[in-house]
């Protein structure tokens, strides 16, 4: 396997607060590689936002990376100093927000904005600059980039003002795009055109993609890879066909159960009770037990590491490879069909619904 | 913009006509205004004659009208104290004072918003702290503290500057400055500094708070996440929307930088509007007090109104907003 | 169940004034800026059924939500609940009963409980405004509520600040159950949740709705939570409903070229591959609407006809193409299949 | 050298006749000149009159000093003096009573002028230092022959223009910050001062001005707030002349109203009965007034008029303070447990005047008065109390000068009836303080000119308005005047800061 | 169906707890006492401003005299330095003023005057603030124009100079009445009349804002009337701010008071406040009596002081966006 461009190692990520520390990264692991789009969903609050700062480097006081690796290109970033950081920022690592109405300053041109960065990481002059700009404009599917330019954000509606900020996390062609729900805000239409955008341009250019979302209809389209965040860990990684049609965490299970999609035609969706603990809260053990059908006494005391499925056996850790990984204690359990199991239970929750 | 501009206009018109209002009703409300003229001994007629003089025989409403159009011609009558045109008089004091309160807020400004961006930039550092406090301290102390303290320590301690007045004053035209002379430079340096504490503490908390809100906003942290320098970020992207609320407030500020200055004119005998208020005050010489009033809130509106337009230079969803597309 | 349409909504409109202020209208020579956020909404909604509207942001759904509950007065047309009309004057005492049978839930979770009441008071609030307990026998009906909704009667003590935000839409439904409302308008009640919670939420609606005989007016922009809920679906574009079907042909033989193109922008969790067209454009000013059809400028079909005639809605689509066949019934088989 | 001076009040106009207040005229003397003078002990001499004689009891020649010049080059003549006269005694000046109304002014020669009355008057030219003289020609070519009014509504060229005799000019005038005085190049001489130009700023809070002392911004100021003394001596180049004032402070008593404005006792008067008044005046104690509130500062009085006016006022002496006493007196006339009075008082007039009323407040509380204490500005102050707005006082502090320097002006205006509407007696007896017997030694006074005799009919008058506690005398104030060491002056008991005769190195 | 009804509450923290907790329960686990206990200087300010406080309240008792009362003050006992200072009288913990009053006791007395002129200015202000302010966020349109076209007016006006207008108004409409009669009116009706508009703008704001949320269209449903409306469901809800700008303003109108009374427009010599102290004690400073002004002005710089660091830390602690 060539090396992938982004790998993250056992990563911790922990705020202290007067309430003690917060644990919102708990031994977080995964690897993208070249041109590939790793999706990464979770309810709110999973730490999937989190997971995108630490790459990048942006976690704030009082956050802090508490332990871990994040590997670009097999080289060190976590630890570098905050300038040599700030020279990888925007130049190797792009990286998207939510929000296109709040992430362009609105008393500077669109253009001004661009030719700074670009200017910031590529050695051209003011006007070379502003063609590249205006180059990026047109990419990005922008029309009457040249007349565009000199326009304020204000002017310029939702789905166009999230072009231009895929425009400036473009601008030094970085080896990763983080995207973080780039598409939320937008209508369904607006976030199709989005998606295919963003597929697009990492096709052509071979940029690698962690697609940061909790509509799993998002990762369906765009992801090759899917990691399932619940609590500040990774429960669940692999290819996106396997876990969407197939998920092997209980979770996951649920998850995949209790979206609505155009093809289910069952009257009830299957429904995790209660809701993802809090920071404060999080039950020892695996951190899903309290909502699991299939809690038994080593999910209450034992955390499941995130194994790969065919190296369950041989104990490894290395559970973040390319393969189909899942936490949990009943893909462990000797004589237990664990897969079986969770399958049957999604059918039977949608089943009991019909029923009633 | 065109719009926007006659609207505050007539917005302003409107103000200083309910100023105007007030001020002819101080007139009315102290009651006979030849009573405060006229000294002892006037006999009745002589009264009667005053008042005749001074049309207060007509009904309210022409003097209104009557009190208005002089007004807008900058003409307030005859002080009761002095004998003279109220417009002189205050043309005289006028650029003592505008001299003090244009100084105190380019000190508050000058020295307050680079103190609220390095407090609000190097949170928790050591300086930043003796900022706040510093600053904590010139919203406690009230300026009359301030400035008998200044001049206790300067002028009659250390004997470094002047304990009163202008200074030597330069006449160019009708206004006279002490800007051009050693000696009215110094004497402006306390009553400056006394009357520009409060305001720049102000500022300065105030440009703290808005630059961490601002700090906290999307586009800076986008603005990071694009690997653009700090100083970028921070003077570039982040100081530029600071300053727009503060722009606001600072406008709003210098209402009280002249209410304030009435102090520090007191103290420190400072011959400008302020003194010459509070004189007025206190032998209820109601012309000045009404025109006092009235100026005050014409430069209040003026600069308002310049505040606006600079909020739309500053600002171009409201430039849009306001150029009526 | 009667038959009888529940809830009447005739040509409904609401005009909106966004006009600059008059000085600068004056000087800049420019008329009212009117933005026609509902423009001739007629739907109707039988006893017991979930009516969705469904559209893209802008479409003017809240609009007509808040028109229907009277939050808002609609600019023309007319709102008839159960023979009653909410507009006309004459019905003045009439509405006034049954105001209390049209509730509301909102879709910011977060906002729709007054932060500083206690829950148990926010639900009581309606039995007390409408009298419909005595004081003694409210607390009994809060604690009732609240198990309906799958919450604990001790649970009236809390603020809603400690409850998530699921917890806190079964509050809100608790809140509108607890005026004994039988059509409850909910407008976005699941998009600020997560999906596993959404699920909940949609599950107890639907619950509800078989055990208490509720009838929904259900607004969404995600099609398929729509189609999981409602059995008839009316699609919202610029302030007209484009078209109105029940939902199983709604997807199975989507008619209107924009139902076509939403249906299209829906992302194929299921992988199924069914193929879909690129979609086009973005939805207009709503301040200075295309003429004829809004829809003209994003449309493969449209013609000169499109952009100068506004097509009325007509056996259920709005669609000059549709109304001439030149729109080819383009079926969808995999979700009909289903 | 230039001279910078500063003082509590302001030269409020320049008009001559407009204001008749003690700063205003000081300052005026250095412009303007009367037909007489008064010297550095007060005593009356030549002024621009060289000499003046009595040629019968209502006729007063006076000869004029030849070549004097005006400022502006005119020569003083016969005519300017009665156009002075004429202008002083027209509607609008506040000086009219300087001259006698049915005096009339004859033109002798160019230098000679008399002066016809009536009736005798030996004090007639008391108060004429401070009667000034103005240029007639000047007047009337600048349209300024009437007196400008304290009431004008428009400005006139003589209250911003002033055109004198004396022996400086003014260059400029800015009311209320700053007023500058060059040496008068047509001054007759001969010359004592050695100043070029005197810069004079009214400041008016007193921390400022003794801050400006002390810092060395001023070489003069007026005046020296007492507690400051010791800090302003201890300091090496400047020191405080100290004196004593003619100014006698006192408290009066409303006695006319059969209801007082301000007090808990209805239907009556209080102050009608003397046995209040004696207790009022036994509650009192200067002692403490003078080493607390003047720092010892004052001369307690027991008259109405300071010693060194009157020569027979060592036979007064004040009784002691007795609250003990005062408060058995106060039982017998009915008020055991007291009463509640209101107290008009200056605050920026005379030296601790607030400061003199609060003390005032704290010894009548002891014999169980409750006086409720209204201290004011003395513009307030002044309106409040004076005749144009009707006495409307209870019980009050002022203080006086007898303008004349005489007794006479006392009994006349502080202590004579005020019951005819038609005569000036009393205009200033803000109490209406009456008795008949006084006021007819005070007619005898007036035309009495055998000294030893007049001074015994004074000293009747006094006794009985000292019997009948008529008013309150509490101390002479004394001149306090922070000067620069290298300036030399003369400190004339009447407070005026002359510029003639200061010198500075 | 019983399996969907009986969905348990999400195990939250708050839900673990057996009963709901009591107000008192509530405040001791909140943010705001967990801050306030976090930061000494907070503490060290709380405790000052409710000493003071306390003190002026309690003046009457705690004060050995009552300068107030000219019959118990010896002008004879006048210009006593402070006990420990050398010629210090034992009777006169901080010394006396000019007139022999024991300064602790006018301290404490002219503290609890500035106090309660300050309290009950910005109670007036706080009260028509916010009640213009609700009514023109809750209201709009024309009313909303109105008032906050007379706000701007009013902001023209800082205090200092509404009180001294006001102030010279009085005194010669009401010529008979003295300054004590006055002063306190005065004083109290500038200041509410000029600190309204800070509230109003704060409510009006906010209230916008809130009329816009779910929860009043909710009772709107309801058939609630407008005015309940804003009284219980708004009001609660925008009153947050304005507890910061109240303490910041409390600071406020004490230095007004002080400032006016030092500008000779506040209380009289007889019933002194803080700002009149200082102001006697200025004729002093030259003199030497340095106690006379240095004590008041102290005591006015700390409590001022103090109060503001409570709103400073109040605010920060309110802010939700800070935690
Ligand atoms: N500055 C912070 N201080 C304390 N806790 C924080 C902070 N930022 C994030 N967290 C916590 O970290 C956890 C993960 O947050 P994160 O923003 O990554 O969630 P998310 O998965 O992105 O959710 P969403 O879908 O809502 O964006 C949350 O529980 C959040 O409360
Ligand atoms: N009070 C108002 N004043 C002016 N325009 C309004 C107002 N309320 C709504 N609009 C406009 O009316 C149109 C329809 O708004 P509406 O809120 O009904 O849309 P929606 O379909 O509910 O959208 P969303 O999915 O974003 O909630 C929009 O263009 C909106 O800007
Ligand atoms: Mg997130
Ligand atoms: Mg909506």
């Amino acid at each position: 396997m060539t090396e992938p461009v982004l790998s993250v190692r056992d990563l911790c990520v922990e705020f202290v607060t007067r309430r003690g520390v917060l644990r919102a990264l708990d031994r977080v692991s995964f690897d993208i590689g070249k041109g590939e789009v790793l999706g990464v969903v979770g309810e709110s609050g999973a730490g999937k936002s989190v997971t995108g700062s630490a790459v990048i480097g942006l976690i704030e006081p009082p956050g802090r990376i508490a332990s871990g690796e994040v590997l670009l290109k097999g080289e060190r970033i976590d630890n570098l100093s905050p300038e040599r950081l700030r020279h990888i920022r925007g130049k190797r690592i792009g990286m998207v927000f939510q929000d296109p109405l709040t992430s362009l300053n609105p008393l500077y041109r669109v253009g001004e904005q661009l030719v700074q960065t670009i200017r910031t990481h590529l050695p051209l002059n003011a006007a070379q600059a502003r063609e590249r700009a205006i180059e990026l404009l047109a990419e990005v599917g922008i029309p009457a980039p040249e007349r565009r330019i000199d326009g304020y954000p204000h002017e310029f509606s939702g789905g166009m003002r999230q072009r231009v900020v895929l425009a400036l996390a473009l601008c030094a062609e970085p080896e990763l795009v983080i995207a973080d729900e780039p598409t939320t805000a937008l209508d369904v239409s607006v976030q199709a055109q989005i998606i295919t955008l963003l597929k697009r341009i990492c096709r052509e250019r071979g940029t690698a993609v962690m697609l940061i979302t909790h509509d799993m209809g998002v990762i369906a389209e765009t992801a090759d890879r899917v990691a399932v965040m619940y609590a500040g860990r990774v429960a669940e990684i692999g290819p996106v066909r396997d876990v969407v049609s197939r998920p092997f965490h209980p979770y996951a299970a649920g998850l995949m159960g209790s979206i609505p999609t155009l093809e289910t035609a069952s009257e009830r969706l299957v429904q995790i009770p209660g809701s993802m603990p809090r920071l404060n809260a999080i039950p020892v053990g695996c951190a899903f037990n309290p909502r699991c059908p299939h809690t038994y006494a080593r999910c209450v005391v034992e955390r499941p590491e995130l194994l790969g499925r065919g190296e369950r056996a041989s104990g490894s850790h290395d559970g973040a490879g390319a393969g189909h990984a899942v936490a949990c204690h009943l893909y462990d359990e000797p004589g237990v069909d664990a897969e079986a199991l969770v399958q049957r239970d999604k059918v039977a929750a949608a089943a009991t619904g019909s029923a009633a | 913009m065109l719009a926007f501009i006659l609207r505050r206009l007539f917005q302003s018109a409107l103000v200083l006509l309910c100023v105007g209002v007030i001020a002819f009703a101080l007139f009315r409300l102290v009651g006979d205004p030849v009573n405060q003229i006229v000294s002892i001994d006037t006999p009745f007629e002589q009264r009667q004659q005053i008042r005749k003089d001074l049309g207060l025989d007509d009904p309210s409403i022409v003097q209104f009208g009557r009190y208005l159009v002089k007004a807008a011609r900058f003409d307030f009558g005859i002080s009761y104290q002095f004998r003279q045109p109220v417009s002189t008089l205050i043309g005289e004091r006028m650029p003592a004072t505008l001299e003090l309160t244009f100084m105190a807020a380019l000190l508050s400004l000058v020295v307050g918003i680079p103190m609220g961006v390095y407090t609000a930039l190097r949170r928790g550092s050591f300086l930043s702290g003796v900022f706040m406090s510093v600053s904590l301290i010139g919203v406690s102390l009230p300026t009359f503290l301030i400035a008998i303290l200044l001049r206790w320590i300067f002028s009659v301690h250390l004997g470094w500057l002047p304990s009163f007045g202008r200074g030597q004053v330069v006449n160019l035209g009708w206004w006279s400055t002490g800007l051009l002379t050693v000696s009215g430079i110094k004497a402006l340096i306390l009553p400056a500094i006394t009357l520009g504490l409060f305001q720049m503490t102000l500022i300065m908390r105030l440009v703290r708070a808005e630059m961490l809100e601002v700090l906290r906003t999307d586009y800076i942290k986008f603005a990071r996440a694009r690997g653009l320098s700090d100083r970028a970020i921070h003077f570039g992207h982040a100081l530029k929307n600071t300053l727009v609320p503060v722009i606001t407030i600072a406008g709003l500020q210098l209402g009280s930088i002249i209410a304030f200055a009435l102090i520090t004119e007191y103290v420190f005998q400072w011959p400008g509007m302020g003194a010459l208020f509070l004189g007025a005050v206190q032998n209820v010489d109601i012309p000045v007090m009404a025109a006092y009033l009235l100026l005050v809130s014409f430069i209040f509106v003026v600069v308002n109104l310049v505040v606006d337009i600079l909020y739309a230079v500053v600002d171009p969803r409201l430039r849009a907003n306001m150029q009526a597309a | 169940m009667s038959d009888a349409a529940f809830v009447q909504i005739r040509d409904l409109r609401r005009v909106f004034d966004v006009s600059k202020p008059w000085l600068e209208r004056t000087l800049a020579r420019e008329g009212h800026q009117l933005l026609k956020a509902v423009d001739g909404v007629t739907v109707s909604i039988r006893r017991g059924e979930t009516f969705a509207l469904v559209g893209e942001s802008g479409s003017g759904k809240s609009t007509v939500a808040r028109m229907v509950v009277g939050l808002l007065p609609p600019s023309a047309g007319e709102v008839v609940i159960d023979g009653v009309s909410m507009t006309a004057a004459k019905d003045a005492a009439a509405r006034k009963k049954l105001r209390r049978r049209i509730q509301m839930i909102f879709q910011d979770p977060y906002a729709s409980l007054d932060p500083r009441w206690r829950v148990g008071r926010i639900i009581a609030e309606p039995i007390r405004a409408f009298g419909l307990a005595k004081e003694q026998g409210v607390e009994a009906r809060v604690g009732e509520l609240l198990r309906l909704v799958g919450l604990d009667p001790a649970d009236a003590a809390k603020f809603p600040h400690e409850f998530s935000g699921g917890q806190r839409q079964r509050i809100a439904i608790a809140r509108a159950l607890a005026a004994e409302a039988d059509f409850i308008v909910c407008d976005e009640p699941t998009s600020a949740l997560d999906v596993s919670v959404q699920a909940q939420i949609l599950n107890l609606m639907k619950d509800l709705q078989e055990r208490l005989g509720l009838t929904y007016l259900f607004i969404s922009h995600n099609l398929a939570v729509v189609r999981h809920m409602a059995a008839t679906i009316g699609v919202m574009y610029l302030g007209r409903v484009v078209e109105v079907a029940p939902a199983r042909q709604l997807f199975s033989h989507p008619r209107h070229p924009y139902t076509r193109m939403l249906l299209d922008a829906v992302p194929d969790l299921a992988m199924s591959g069914r193929p879909r067209t690129p979609v086009q454009g973005e939805i207009p000013n709503p301040i200075s609407p295309p003429s004829g059809c809004t829809f003209n400028p994003r449309c493969a079909l449209a013609n000169d006809r499109c952009r100068r005639e506004v097509p009325p809605l007509k056996d259920g689509t709005a669609c000059h193409a549709v109304h001439e066949g030149r729109a080819d019934s383009q079926d969808m088989p995999e979700i009909a299949a289903g | 050298a230039t001279l910078r001076y500063a003082n509590q009040g302001d030269l409020k106009s320049l008009d001559p006749y407009t204001l008749n207040e003690t700063t205003t005229n000081a300052h005026l003397g250095n412009v303007y000149e009367g037909l007489t003078s008064r010297g550095k002990d007060l005593a009356i001499g030549p002024g621009l009159a060289e000499r003046w004689e009595t040629p019968e009891p209502t006729r007063w020649r006076f000869y004029l000093r030849k070549g004097v010049k005006f400022a502006n080059g005119e020569d003083f003549t016969a005519d300017d003096v009665l156009f002075s006269a004429d202008r002083v005694r027209a509607a609008g000046s506040n000086f009219t009573t300087r001259v006698p109304k049915d005096a009339k002014f004859v033109k002798v020669d160019d230098y000679t002028v008399d002066v016809v009355l009536s009736s005798p008057n030996p004090i007639l030219n008391y108060q004429w230092d401070t009667w000034y003289i103005m240029s007639k020609k000047w007047a009337e070519a600048n349209n300024a022959v009437a007196p400008t009014p304290a009431s004008a509504t428009s400005p006139s060229y003589a209250s911003l223009n002033a055109n004198g005799t004396g022996p400086f000019r003014i260059e400029s005038h800015q009311p209320g910050v700053k007023t500058v005085f060059k040496p008068n190049p047509n001054w007759r001489g001969p010359t004592e001062h050695n100043l070029t130009e005197v810069i004079f700023t009214p400041i008016n809070s007193d921390a400022t001005r003794v801050a400006a002392l002390l810092s060395g911004e001023v070489d003069i100021i007026e005046p020296v707030p007492i507690q400051d003394i010791q800090r302003i001596n201890s300091a090496n180049n400047v020191q405080v002349l100290t004196g004593p004032e003619l100014r006698t402070i006192f408290l009066g008593f409303d006695q006319t109203r059969d209801e007082l404005l301000e007090s808990s006792v209805k239907g009556k008067n209080p102050f009608k009965d003397a046995k209040v008044r004696e207790a009022f005046y036994k509650a009192i104690d200067v002692e403490a007034i003078k080493s607390r509130v003047m720092r010892g500062l004052s001369t307690p009085s027991a008259l109405m008029i300071a010693p060194e006016l009157f020569a027979l006022s060592k036979d007064f002496t004040r009784p002691k303070a007795d609250p003990e006493g005062a408060k058995k007196l106060l039982a017998e006339a009915g008020y055991p447990n007291g009463f509640e009075v209101g107290m008009d008082c200056p605050t920026d007039r005379y030296v601790n005047d607030g400061p003199i009323c609060q003390a005032a407040v704290g010894m009548l509380a002891r014999i169980g008065v409750k006086v409720n204490l209204n201290a004011q500005p003395k513009a307030q102050y002044f309106a409040k109390i004076l005749k144009p707005n009707g006495y409307k006082t209870s019980f009050y502090l002022l203080g006086w000068t007898p303008g004349t320097l005489d007794s006479h002006n006392v009994l006349y205006d502080i202590m004579g009836c005020r019951d005819d509407a038609n005569v000036a007696r009393g205009e200033t007896n803000l109490g209406g303080y009456c008795n008949k017997k006084l006021d007819a030694l005070t007619d005898q006074i007036l035309v009495e000119t055998d000294t030893a005799k007049r001074n015994q009919l004074i000293k009747q008058a006094f006794q009985i308005g000292f019997d009948d506690y008529s008013y309150i005398p509490l101390h002479q104030q004394a001149l306090a005047w922070g000067v620069a060491k290298n300036v030399k002056l003369v400190q004339r008991a009447d407070n005026q800061v002359l510029l003639y005769w200061i010198k500075k190195d | 169906m019983a399996d969907i009804m009986t969905t348990p509450p999400a195990p939250e923290p708050a839900a673990a707890k057996p009963s709901p907790p009591g107000r008192y329960a509530r405040f001791r686990d909140s943010d705001l006492l967990a801050s306030f206990l976090s930061s000494k200087l907070t503490m060290v300010s709380a405790f000052i401003s409710v000493a003071m406080i306390l003190g002026a309240l309690l003046a009457t008792w705690i004060a050995p005299t009552n300068p107030f009362d000219p019959a118990s003050v010896d002008l004879m006992n006048s210009l006593y330095p402070p006990r420990w200072v050398e010629g210090g009288d034992t009777r006169f913990l901080l010394g006396t003023d000019n007139q022999g009053r024991d300064l602790w006791s006018a301290i404490l007395y002219g503290m609890r005057v500035s106090l309660i002129i300050g309290i009950v200015g910005v109670i007036i202000a706080a009260t028509l603030g916010i009640g213009l302010g609700l009514l023109a966020g809750y209201l709009g349109g024309r009313v909303d124009a109105l008032i906050m076209r007379v706000a701007d007016i009013q902001l023209t006006f800082p205090a200092i100079l509404i009180a001294l207008v006001i102030d010279g108004v009085v005194r010669s409409v009401f010529q008979g009445l003295g300054r004590e009669q006055t002063a306190f009116s005065v004083l109290v009706i500038s200041i509410g009349l000029s600190f309204w508009v800070q509230y109003a703008r704060t409510i009006r704001g906010s209230t916008m804002v809130e009329k816009n949320k779910d929860y009043v269209h909710a009772a709107r449903l309801m058939g609630v009337p407008a005015w309940l409306i804003m009284i219980r469901h708004v009001l609660p809800n925008v009153i947050g701010p304005v507890l910061v700008i109240l303490t910041i303003n409390l600071a406020l109108a004490i230095i007004t008071e002080a400032t006016l009374s030092f500008l000779g427009v506040g209380l009289p010599p007889t019933q002194p406040s803080l700002g009149t102290l200082i102001r006697i004690g200025n004729d002093f400073l030259f003199s030497g009596e340095w106690w006379i002004v240095a004590f008041p002005g102290l005591t006015l710089a700390i409590f001022v002081l103090a109060v503001n660091l409570l709103g400073d830390w109040l605010r920060d602690a309110l802010n939700p966006k800070l935690r």
